[in-house]
C-alpha cells in the first residue's frame, strides 16, 4: 500500500519544472500566445528530448511505457508553469491509439509521436456540448466523413487527427491525415492562447477507420479529464503561492496585507480546499490504468471538482491581488485564461457530475 | 406600500414624456442604438457626447431635468431635492434612448466636491463645462503603494513662489488619455502624519511633466492608465478646500463614487443577457434554461438580483422620506459586487464548451461578451476599495463592532 | 411610489414586539414547547385583544380587513420573538376562506376567527413533500373524504380544518369539523415545538365542499410562504442581533472576540446578505395583495431565499458563538429549531426555485 | 502508486483475520450489532467494554495488535511503529466487529501524555488500566472564559502542605459524569502572565468537593458537563511533568485530538446515510436522488469526501515512508467539518418537508437521525478549536503568514 509518488515520478516532475523555469518564463508564454499557432516547436523538441510526447507510448514504439500518473505529472507541471502547447492533444490522441482495434497503423503513429515526428490530436466533441461518444453526428458513409467538430485542439498544427464519427456499426475512431480533401481548419480564437483550438469542418473527408465502438473514444476523454484536473491542480497551486508572495510584500495601512486576518483566513480557506484534491486526481489517474471500474468515474469527478476549485482559486487571487491582478501585464491573468479553459473544454463540472452519479449507478 | 405614483408625479411624468418627445425625435433615438450583442451594451459604455446631445442637455437643464442639484448659476437646473421626480427623469430619458446626465467622474464625483469646498471662482471655471461634457476629468488617488490606504500617498507637491510643483506617480486612472483636467490627493505636508497634509489639487492634463502610460487591462482594453509627474507646476489657487484638508475634501467624493457601484442596474443588465443566453444556448440536446441545475442557479442569482433592486427602491423611498437610511445604505455595493461575479460565472457555464471561446471571436455565443462581464466582475471586486474595506465599514461602522487594532 | 411601510405598519409592528417583548420571554417560549399542544392559550387570547388573528378578515367580519403584508409584519416579529402558537395556520386558513366559494359558510368561520372563537388550520400537503394543488391524493366521493395529510399544523387544537382534496371535478377545499367521524389526529414531534404539527388520517370523513378549483388552496399555499419568509428574516436578524452582543462581550485572547477581522467580516457578510431580503419578502407580500402577476413567484422566491439565508444565519451564529451556542439552555437553539421548521414546511428552497422558473414561463 | 498491500503484509493480514476469527466469533459479532438506523450508529457512539471484550482485548495486546506504541511495562503491546500494520489491524477487527482500542480521551489523549511526561509510578498507577477501559477520564482544559484561548485559564491551583487545593470552574467536559478521574490544567502560579504558570494535573472526579453538572445540547442529549470545583484536594505527586509547565505538556495532547476529529470516518459514515436516504425518500413523485438538483449537490459533497479519503491515504503513505507530511497535515480537520456540515444539511434537504420532524419522532425518516448529524455538525465545528483558529494556524504555520497584531 503506497498511495505516493514513485522516486522516478518525483525525479519526472523535478526535472519537467526545472526545464519549464529554465526554458519557459511567463515572456515566453507570452510570446506563444501571440503567436499565429501558439505552439513553440523549440519548446515541444526540447519536451520531446526528454521524452514527455512518448510518456505514455509502449517501448516497443520508442516511448517510455509509463502511466497516464506520470503524463498527468507533467500537466501538473504545465499547469503550474502555464506552458503553452499540444500537450493535451498529443496525450488524448496517444491513449486512443493505444485502445484502437488496427495496431498497425496505431504502431506507425505511436513511434511518430515517440519521436517527435508527428502531431496528433482529436477531435472528439460536436456542437451543443456533445462529448459523448454515443451522442456524435459526424457520419461516414463509402469511407468518406461528414461533419463538424468545433473545439478541436491544436488541429492546424497538427498532422493526423483523430475523429470521433459514426457508420452503420455506430460510433468508432478514424484516422484523418493532414491536407484530407474537404477538412476545413478555422483556427479560433480562446481566452486562453495558450492552448489552441480550432473549428474543424469535414466534407467528404477520406478517413480511416481505426477503432470500432465508443472505448477509444472514451480513453482519450477520460485522460483528457485527468489531464484538465492535473493542470488545474498545479495552476491553482501556482496562484496560491504568488498570492502568498505578494500579500506578504504588499503593505497597507503599515503592515503587509497579509497580516490581516482575513486575508488570512481566505488564502487558509482556499489552500485546505486544495490540498486533498491533489489526491483526488493522482486517484483519477492511478485508476485511469489500474482500476478499470474506477477509472470513467474518478476522471469525471476529479475534472469536475480541480476545475472548480481553479475557478474559486482565480476569483480570491484576484481579488487578494487588488487592481495589479486585473492588469494585462501581471501574470496571474494568464492563470486566469487557462482556469476558463480547463473548466469549459470536454464539458462543465455539472455535466461531470451527473456522469459521476449515472456511472455509480445511482 | 404603494407601488404606482401619485397623480402628481404621474403629470410630472407625462411632462416630462412630452418633453422628450417633442426634442429627442425617435430618429435621435435610432442613431443612439447600441447593438444589444455588443461589449459597448455589456459594459454600458454608449454614452452619447456629440453637439446633438450637448444641445439637448442644455435645454433639459433648462427645463429643470438634469443636473437637479446643481445651482443654475453654475450651469444646473437648481431644483428642490425630490427623489421620486429625478427616478422619473430617469426612467423617461432612458426609454427615449435620449442623453441622460453624464456619468463620469466629473460631474458625479469632483462636482459635489467642488459645490461643497470650491471657491466662487471655481465653480464658476469647471462646475457648468463639466456638466456638458466640455471639461472631462481623470481621478488621482490611488497610487503604487496606497490602494485601500489612501493616508499612505507619496505623491507630493511643494510649493515654489505661485506654483505647486507635484511629482510622484497615480495609477488605476481611467480616462486619464481623454480627459483635460484631473482631481488628485496629493502630500504637501510630508512631515505630517498619515491622514493629515494631503491636499486636493486640480491638474490641467497637458501640463509638461506629465506622463500617461496605458494600462492594459486583463480583458485586453485600455480602460486605466498610470499617470507619472516630473516638476509638474500646477497654480497655488488649483486647490480645493484648506491645504492639508484634502482628506475631508476627498471623503464625500467616495461617497459618491461607492452609491454608483453599487446600484443593480450593471447586474440587471447583465442578468438580462444570461437569461437570453440560456433560452438561447443548446447544451446536449435541450435549452441550457432546462437543464435543472442551471435553472436552479439562475432562479437562485436572479432571486438576489430581485432582492437588490428592491432594496433600491426601499432606499429610494427612504431618501423621498427625508429618512436616514442608516445600515441599509450601507450594503448595496458589498452585495452587488458578489452578485455580479455569480452571474457572470453562470454565464460561463450555460455556453458549455464554448465558453472557454474569446471575446470577440464570432464563433463565441454573442461574441464573448460574457467573458468580459466575467471579467469585468472581478474588476468590480476591487474598484471603489476591495470587498474586504466594504466588510471593515459595514462592520465597524454599520454593526458596531470594534475597529481594528493595528501596529 | 412608496415602497416602505406606514404609520400604522410601523405602529403595529411596535406594538406586537412590545406585547411578545413584556408577555412572551424566551422562559415562556420554552414551558410552551414542552406543553402537550404548543398552543399557549393566554398568549393566543392576548394577541386576538390585539386583533391579530382578525387582520386579514374583513371589517364586515369583526376583522380589520387588512393586507398579507401587515400578517408577514407580524410573522417577522413573531420570527424575531421565538413565538409559538398556532398564527401560521390561522393565517393560512383565513385567506383561504377569503378565496371559496361559499361566502356564507366562510363569513361565519371568518368571524369566529376574528372574535379568538374559532382557530383554524389548514390540511394541504400530502406524503412525498407533495404541495401542489394538482397532486392532491385525498378523494372526496359521496360526501366523505379519505386520504392522509402528514403535516398538519395546530390540527389538535383546531376548531375546523380545511382540507385540500380531490373530487370529480377537480381539486378545492372541503371543511372539516372538530371531532368529525373518521378522523384521526395523530400529534408529532417536530424539532422545532413552536410550530406544532400532526398527521390526519380521513377515513370516511364527511366534509363540506367550500371551493371548487385550485384558487384557494393556491391562496393559502402562498401566505404561508410569504409568511415563513417573514418568519425567517425576523430570525435571522434576532440571531445576528444576538451574535453581535455576544461576540462584543465575550473575550479571548485579551480581547473581545468580535475585534478579530474574521469575525467581523463573516457578521458583516451575513448582515449584507439579509438586509436587501428584508425588500424581497415585503415586496411578495405587497404582490399577493396588490400585483396579482407577481404573487405567487414572489411567494416562491421569497421562501426559498429566507429560508436559505435563515439556515446560514444558524450555522455561522453558532460557530460564532462557540461552544455556549450548542447548548439547549442558551436561547440560540430555540431559532435553529425554527429556520429547520421554516426551510421544511411547504416545500424546499429547490422545489420553489424551480417553481418559480416555471412560473416565469423560463 | 500501488494500492495493494505486498505479500509481507497480506501474510500480517492473514495472521489477523485468523486470530479475530479464532477468538472473536459470529455470535460475539452478533451480540454487537447496532441498529443500523439508529441515533448510535450514527455518532459512532457504539463500543463494548463489558468483560467479554476486555478478555478479547487482552488477547489482541499480547498478540501485538493494539496500543502498539505503548511499552509492554504498561499494558500496551510495544510494536515498531509501522502504520499499514496498523491500518490492517483496524480494518480487520472492523470487518469482524471486534473490539478494539477504546477511542476515549484517556487512552488517545491522556497515555501519550503520561508516556512522554508521566513519572514511572504514575505510567505504573494509569496506563495499563486506562488502556482497557478500567479507569476512563474526561478532560478538564475548557473554562467559561477560555475556550480558543487556554492561556486565560482562572482554575487555580494552591499548594496546602502536600496537597494541592483546586478551585475553579471547567465547561464542556465531556463523560464527566462516568469518569474516574480527570486530566486539567490549572494555574498554580497565579502571579505568572498567560501561559506560565499552569500545571497539569490528575485529579480524582470523587474527590470531596467536586460538582458536576450536566450541560443539555441542543439536540437534547447530554455529552458534556460542567465542574465545579471548592477546595478540592489533591494530592501532591498528582502532577505531570514539571509544576508550571502544564502548557507544554497539554499541546502534544491537543495535537491527537486534532487527528481523530479530522478523521473522515464519521463524514463516510454519515454520507453513506445519507445516500440510502436519498435513494429511500420519495419526493413529488419520484426518488430524492433522481432529482437534478439533489443528485447535483449529492456528487459535489460525495467529491469532497472521496478526497478527504485519499487524502488520508496519502497521509498514511508519508507516515509509512517516515516522511514529513508538512502542510498536508494541518488541514483535515478543517476540510472535515465544512463537509461535516455540508452533508447533513444536504440530508435535511433530501427529506423534504419531512426534515421538520425531531430526532426520533417515528414518522421522521430513519428516526430524525439526520437532525442529529445536522446539529452535531455545528458542535464538529466548534470542538477541538473554531475553524477560525484552525484557519489562523493553517495560515500562521502552514502558509507562512504574519502572526496576529494584539493588543
Amino acid at each position: 500500500m503506497d498511495f505516493g509518488l514513485s522516486e522516478e515520478q518525483v525525479l519526472l516532475k523535478d526535472s519537467v519544472r526545472r526545464y519549464f523555469e529554465g526554458e519557459c518564463p511567463t515572456s515566453r508564454v507570452r510570446t506563444v500566445m501571440e503567436g499565429s499557432d501558439g505552439h513553440d516547436v523549440g519548446l515541444w523538441s526540447g519536451l520531446t528530448e526528454m521524452g514527455i510526447p512518448g510518456l505514455l507510448v509502449p517501448e516497443a514504439q520508442g516511448g517510455s511505457g509509463l502511466d497516464l500518473l506520470d503524463a498527468a505529472l507533467v500537466a501538473e507541471e504545465m499547469g503550474w508553469a502555464c506552458i503553452p502547447g499540444p500537450y493535451l492533444a498529443c496525450v488524448m490522441a496517444t491513449v486512443g491509439l493505444l485502445a484502437v482495434d488496427d495496431t498497425s497503423v496505431a504502431a506507425r503513429l505511436l513511434s511518430g509521436i515517440a519521436a517527435g515526428d508527428i502531431l496528433a490530436t482529436v477531435a472528439l466533441g460536436e456542437d451543443g456540448d456533445e462529448w459523448d461518444a454515443d451522442r456524435v453526428q459526424t457520419r461516414v458513409e463509402g469511407g468518406v466523413l461528414r461533419g463538424t467538430k468545433p473545439l478541436v485542439p491544436y488541429a492546424a498544427s497538427a498532422d493526423v487527427v483523430l475523429v470521433a464519427a459514426r457508420d452503420a456499426e455506430g460510433p468508432g475512431l478514424w484516422l484523418v491525415e493532414r491536407g484530407a480533401g474537404g477538412m476545413t481548419i478555422a483556427p479560433l480564437e480562446g481566452s486562453d492562447m495558450t492552448r489552441r483550438v480550432a473549428r474543424v469542418t469535414l466534407a467528404e473527408t477520406p478517413g480511416t477507420k481505426i477503432a470500432s465502438g465508443r472505448r477509444a473514444i472514451d480513453r482519450a476523454r477520460d485522460a483528457g479529464l485527468v489531464l484538465l484536473a492535473a493542470d488545474a491542480y498545479g495552476g491553482a497551486q501556482r496562484c496560491v503561492e504568488m498570492t502568498r508572495d505578494y500579500v506578504l510584500t504588499r503593505e497597507q495601512f503599515g503592515q503587509p496585507i497579509g497580516a490581516f486576518q482575513a486575508v488570512k483566513h481566505q488564502l487558509a480557506d482556499l489552500a485546505t480546499q486544495l490540498e486533498p484534491a491533489l489526491s483526488l486526481w493522482w486517484y483519477a489517474a492511478h485508476a485511469y490504468d489500474h482500476i478499470p471500474e474506477d477509472a470513467a468515474r474518478y476522471a469525471a469527478l476529479a475534472k469536475a471538482h480541480l476545475t472548480d476549485l481553479y475557478d474559486r482559486a482565480m476569483r480570491d487571487c484576484t481579488e487578494l491581488h487588488g487592481g495589479i491582478g486585473f492588469t494585462w501585464e501581471y501574470d496571474l491573468q494568464l492563470w486566469f485564461r487557462r482556469a476558463i479553459f480547463d473548466r469549459a473544454f470536454l464539458g462543465d463540472a455539472a455535466h461531470h457530475r451527473q456522469r459521476a452519479a449515472d456511472l455509480a449507478g445511482w | 406600500m404603494n407601488l404606482s405614483f401619485s397623480p402628481e408625479y404621474e403629470a410630472f411624468r407625462a411632462d416630462v414624456r412630452a418633453f422628450v418627445a417633442e426634442h429627442w425625435t425617435a430618429a435621435d433615438a435610432a442613431a443612439t442604438e447600441v447593438d444589444p450583442d455588443s461589449v459597448a451594451a455589456m459594459t454600458g459604455a454608449a454614452v452619447r457626447t456629440d453637439e446633438r446631445a450637448a444641445s439637448f442637455r442644455t435645454l433639459a437643464i433648462e427645463r429643470g431635468y438634469l443636473y437637479r442639484h446643481v445651482p443654475r448659476a453654475y450651469g444646473g437646473s437648481e431644483q428642490p431635492p425630490d427623489p421620486l421626480k429625478a427616478v422619473i427623469i430617469a426612467e423617461e430619458f432612458k426609454a427615449a434612448k435620449a442623453p441622460f446626465e453624464i456619468m463620469g467622474q466629473g460631474p458625479s464625483m469632483l462636482v459635489p466636491t467642488l459645490l461643497e469646498h470650491g471657491t466662487e471662482a471655481q465653480k464658476q471655471r469647471f462646475v457648468r463645462d463639466t456638466l456638458v461634457g466640455k471639461i472631462r476629468w481623470c481621478q488621482g488617488y490611488s497610487e503604487p503603494g496606497a490602494g485601500s490606504d489612501l493616508a499612505s500617498l507619496r505623491t507630493k507637491a511643494e510649493l515654489d513662489g505661485d506654483h505647486w510643483v507635484v511629482n510622484g506617480q497615480k495609477i488605476w486612472t481611467s480616462s486619464a488619455q481623454e480627459a483635460e483636467w484631473m482631481f488628485a490627493l496629493v502630500r504637501t505636508e510630508p512631515d505630517r502624519p498619515k491622514h493629515d497634509g494631503i491636499t486636493y489639487m486640480l491638474i490641467e492634463m497637458n501640463s509638461p511633466g506629465i506622463d500617461v502610460r496605458p494600462l492594459r487591462q486583463m480583458t485586453g482594453d485600455v480602460d486605466f492608465s498610470e499617470v507619472f509627474f516630473e516638476n509638474v507646476r500646477v497654480p497655488a489657487d488649483g486647490v480645493i478646500g484648506e491645504r492639508g484638508q484634502g482628506w475631508v475634501v476627498s471623503r464625500s467624493t467616495l461617497k459618491h463614487e461607492r452609491a454608483l457601484i453599487g446600484n443593480a442596474a450593471l447586474q440587471r443588465r447583465t442578468f438580462d443577457g444570461l437569461l437570453l443566453l440560456a433560452q438561447t444556448v443548446e447544451l446536449r440536446g435541450g435549452r441550457a434554461i432546462d437543464d435543472p441545475v442551471i435553472r436552479d442557479r439562475l432562479v437562485a442569482v436572479e432571486t438576489r438580483l430581485l432582492a437588490a433592486e428592491r432594496h433600491g427602491q426601499r432606499l429610494l423611498t427612504l431618501s423621498a422620506r427625508g429618512e436616514d437610511p442608516g445600515f441599509a445604505a450601507m450594503v448595496p455595493k458589498l452585495y452587488a459586487t458578489g452578485l455580479s461575479y455569480d452571474i457572470a460565472k453562470l454565464a460561463m457555464d450555460v455556453q458549455g464548451d464554448k465558453g472557454l471561446l474569446a471575446i470577440g471571436e464570432e464563433q463565441a455565443h454573442f461574441s464573448g461578451m460574457f467573458t468580459v462581464a466575467y471579467m469585468w466582475s472581478l474588476g468590480i471586486l476591487i474598484a471603489g476599495g476591495t470587498a474586504n474595506i466594504q466588510r471593515n465599514i459595514i462592520a465597524e461602522r454599520g454593526l458596531g463592532m470594534p475597529r481594528e487594532v493595528r501596529k
